[in-house]
């Protein structure tokens, strides 16, 4: 097992050692937050772009400093590829990063991703100069383009965002895993520790969530369940598993006793 | 002169500059960033004066995503 | 997280630290079973009753000694109740434990247990004092009727033994878990990580497996994967899910920027 | 005299013990077991003769399950 | 097509022009349940023995004599193997048949087949003459147990009766199909017309159900539902369907334009 | 039942008998091809343009003629806006119709819809006076942008063309009908009769499909198949199907015997 | 006497046959079936005495299934 | 002269129409459509001259989809 001791990976230039991205949202406190955040062990995590004064929570960024972990801005609530822009370029000034995680929804109920001002917003972010994670629907023609357009990860959903109904179509996450030559993160719509082990399992390099963990009843559990699963995914994919089979097979030897 | 200052109508002194504004929002001076009508200030320009009639949008990372 | 630090659980009367019971069915070497015990971190694990002559695998014993892991012999192979509980007996004088593992199974191309022959012999070995954990398929009934006559835990399949196709009726083993008042030990038909994880997220005890690890390309990581995933799905579990939900619920706070 | 020993039809020295089929099978002294035309012979009972004709297996524990 | 031209089926001894069996169970008023076996076409359906005064609904068989459907008494309620036997010969001498739907079922929430009984039922009712359709759960073994002691019929649940899960264990249904030498009829679990399409497709010989019909909105609608899916399905089935790609498979012809 | 006597439905303002839109590809021969027509019972059946010389099949238009269907052309193969405008207005020269099967794919592995091109060419055929019935994932927000340029109809796929996948996320096709205020067919994917069930019952409005017929074993009596299937799903639909539960509920009245 | 009646408690008069007790019970005549302590009474048969303290069940098929 | 005939270069009289080279094409007079240089050719205009060198494309509707 020596030969992949190593279960880091790589995004945009950099390592990091763990295969699970946060989101912030959702938890009660900060308190919370930091106990679930440690129990995690995530090196990166998202934050939103709000105004000051309808802030209420600006002490993230101190937390996540503390902590030694590094800041995603998103560019959550863009309903299209202008707002989306200003906001990373904003997040960019205020916090000194040119990644971004790129969101820009079609509405309200749904949360899906608008892939036309989605791709528009990549292209030009990318050309500003940002590193770009995109997130997006499970379609891998638009996943593909993403990448064209010179995205540092594209970041397909399992199911919309908050609904925790896991992975819908694993056979889409397949094919945006055999076409990628970036990372694929799965992001949104993981509910529990098997949605992010399956995740880990049909390839995907990552698995970003955030209600999962911090709407569960018990988030630090939660979390330290999700951190678990990640690392399990990425065994089981990387040891082989077994062929399904429609028949049995035996695993003691065959019985001679008269 | 009047500017729209996180989506509410205030009435500032003339010749305000962007960081007068930030001032007056109270915001912290690290980890925010403004936009003025819709493109953003670089600190190094929040010497810039306000145009009567702005509007000035002053953000920071909260909990999210 | 204080009060569930302890993720042990009980069994026939003992305390387990680990949630996962391996098999040593189909590992190519004993140095590469040894590495596989090693990473899955279990401390029970059972073997088969052979032929002295027909062995060539004397070394498990050995070898679990060694690691210290407790031996849980089966009946595997066992037709019949007769068979079943001479197979037990022989167990209990030649490795002077009480335990068994109860298999009684149909036919060789299905290998499900046989009901009426299970409930049979696990009648019969309660009554001469053995400690019966009893494979057995997902039926509630069946799994309610082997814990009326006194086994010590019910080992529903996931699916049929070497499949491994998962658990493919999660419904039933819901149901079982529901009712049951001894402990779950899911059991046959795990083929990956994420299968391990869900069966402990129905709320199962334990899981049982062997081929899953053994007959992966990489079992020692394999293994690994296994261990993690168990923890992985108690957590959840205690964590409490959140619930699914069909429309999409934001993880950041709305957006008012115009 | 004849006895089934694992399977296999074997001529075996009259008033053999099940200690002295233990013996002839090679089998290790520990963790075994032995069934006599299907009952368990307890250890304390190996210096039984085993009659003419008789079945008897000798089981140890192998990788399985 | 003109080979699979007759749909109909054999069924002990007799032979069936639909794929359909209804129950009567549920039905807001006799008015209702007419239009609905009428709109399923069936040509056998099931009623259940109660005493006369607290039967409210004998009007049921003269419907079913109007009606020209074939009466199959079942044993719904039944606990155990005496209770099941002495109500199938109640059945036999109030309604002239040897032919019953043979139900054992183990308690009021789950009304999941008890084996042990039912098998034991089973074996008594052939011994004296009686045509067994066995109500089973989805195991392949007791369906071979039961066919082995001289059923006329193996129905297996798709799902527990009125839940409307539809089938749970498909592969559970093709391993008991595979091994059938006598009719296989899906009983139980079905919830709407696709659930009915798929037992066809899985080469059940035919679909019971009740719930799904008389407690819909439209009773009457829903039947000449079923109707067509239970010919759907076999059509399906026998048409040989197209195998499962991972990738796709134009079904234009190349395109040549520039 | 009288108040849904009419199973018609509407379509680019026209009315249409059968909810079963065919495919011509695939098929053998002709003879085979008007065989499996007839049975579907189709009145609306697409057909793609090639060159004259590479063609082989032009019989297909007199085919359709004769058969009284309605000839729905497509631009298959397209890879672009502009090869998918220019096909349309061939296929308007060539055929007489105003109406087109709008198809840009990506590539030729996944077939699946590039949703940019597909947007851009329904806009400008939609302008140019096009009777639009557009190909496209299962994506909900593509739809909506799809009726927003004035599409006739949105066609999501089930799975990608030729799979026989059926419908990897009912959930998607649920959410784009309950914001659809054109017609909804389910167009590509579909493997056998449940496949298309299943689309009906989630509310949409005809299914499409080609490879199932004309790729079956039988592709006459698939077709009839799918006649019922179509059918069968509609009225499941209008019905109203009973809702699923976790707990049995038993369809004969309680038993009081002693 | 008494008997037990489709499980309630009832005096009949003594001698009663199980005949007199189907037409207590207002049953129909057809579709029927009578089990006289756990045992099926054919129709042929209905001219048996009831003993006093028997357990009678009169059935009938009703919707179900 | 030459021209680009559904995907072959062919030589054809010089002033050819597009009605001449549907017939060269053997297509059938319904039930196509031809496009010149990428436009579609109305069948009214169908005595337009081919240009040398030009691009046409006969289609008519097969099997598919």
């Amino acid at each position: 097992m020596a030969e992949h001791a190593d279960d880091s990976w790589r995004l945009g230039g950099r390592t990091f050692g763990s295969r699970l991205v946060m989101g912030t949202g959702g938890a009660t406190s900060l308190e919370v937050l930091e106990r679930a955040l440690v129990a995690s062990g995530t090196d990166l995590t998202t934050v939103a772009m709000r105004r000051v004064d309808a802030a209420g929570g600006g002490g993230v960024l101190a937390l996540l400093g503390r902590l030694g972990i590094e800041v995603l801005p998103n560019t959550a609530g863009c309903r299209s590829a202008a707002e989306a822009v200003l906001t990373a370029r904003l997040a960019r000034e205020a916090l000194g990063t040119p990644w971004v995680k790129l969101e820009v929804v079609a509405d309200d109920r749904t949360l899906l991703p608008d892939v036309v001002e989605l791709l528009d917003a990549a292209e030009q972010l990318v050309d500003d100069g940002f590193v770009v994670l995109a997130y997006t629907n499970d379609d891998p023609v638009t996943a593909r383009r993403l990448e064209d357009v010179g995205c540092a990860a594209v970041m397909p959903l399992g199911s919309p965002i908050g609904t925790g109904l896991g992975i819908s179509n694993p056979h889409h996450i397949e094919m945006i895993v055999a076409a990628a030559g970036v990372p694929v993160v799965l992001d949104a719509g993981i509910g529990t520790a098997s949605d992010a082990v399956l995740a880990m399992e049909l390839g995907c390099d990552a698995v970003l969530l955030a209600t999962a963990v911090t709407r569960a009843e018990d988030p630090e559990r939660m979390a330290r369940g999700m951190s678990l699963a990640v690392r399990a995914g990425l065994d089981a994919r990387r040891a082989g598993r077994i062929p399904r089979r429609l028949w049995a097979h035996a695993s003691s030897p065959a019985r001679e006793l008269p | 002169m009047n500017v729209q200052l996180n989506g509410v109508e205030r009435a500032v002194p003339d010749r305000s500059t962007v960081a007068d504004l930030v001032r007056l929002a109270s915001a912290p001076t690290t980890g925010i960033a403004v936009a003025l009508d819709g493109e953003v200030v670089p600190r190094a320009a929040w010497g810039t004066v306000v145009p009567a009639g702005a509007t000035v949008e002053i953000l920071t990372a909260v909990q999210g995503g």
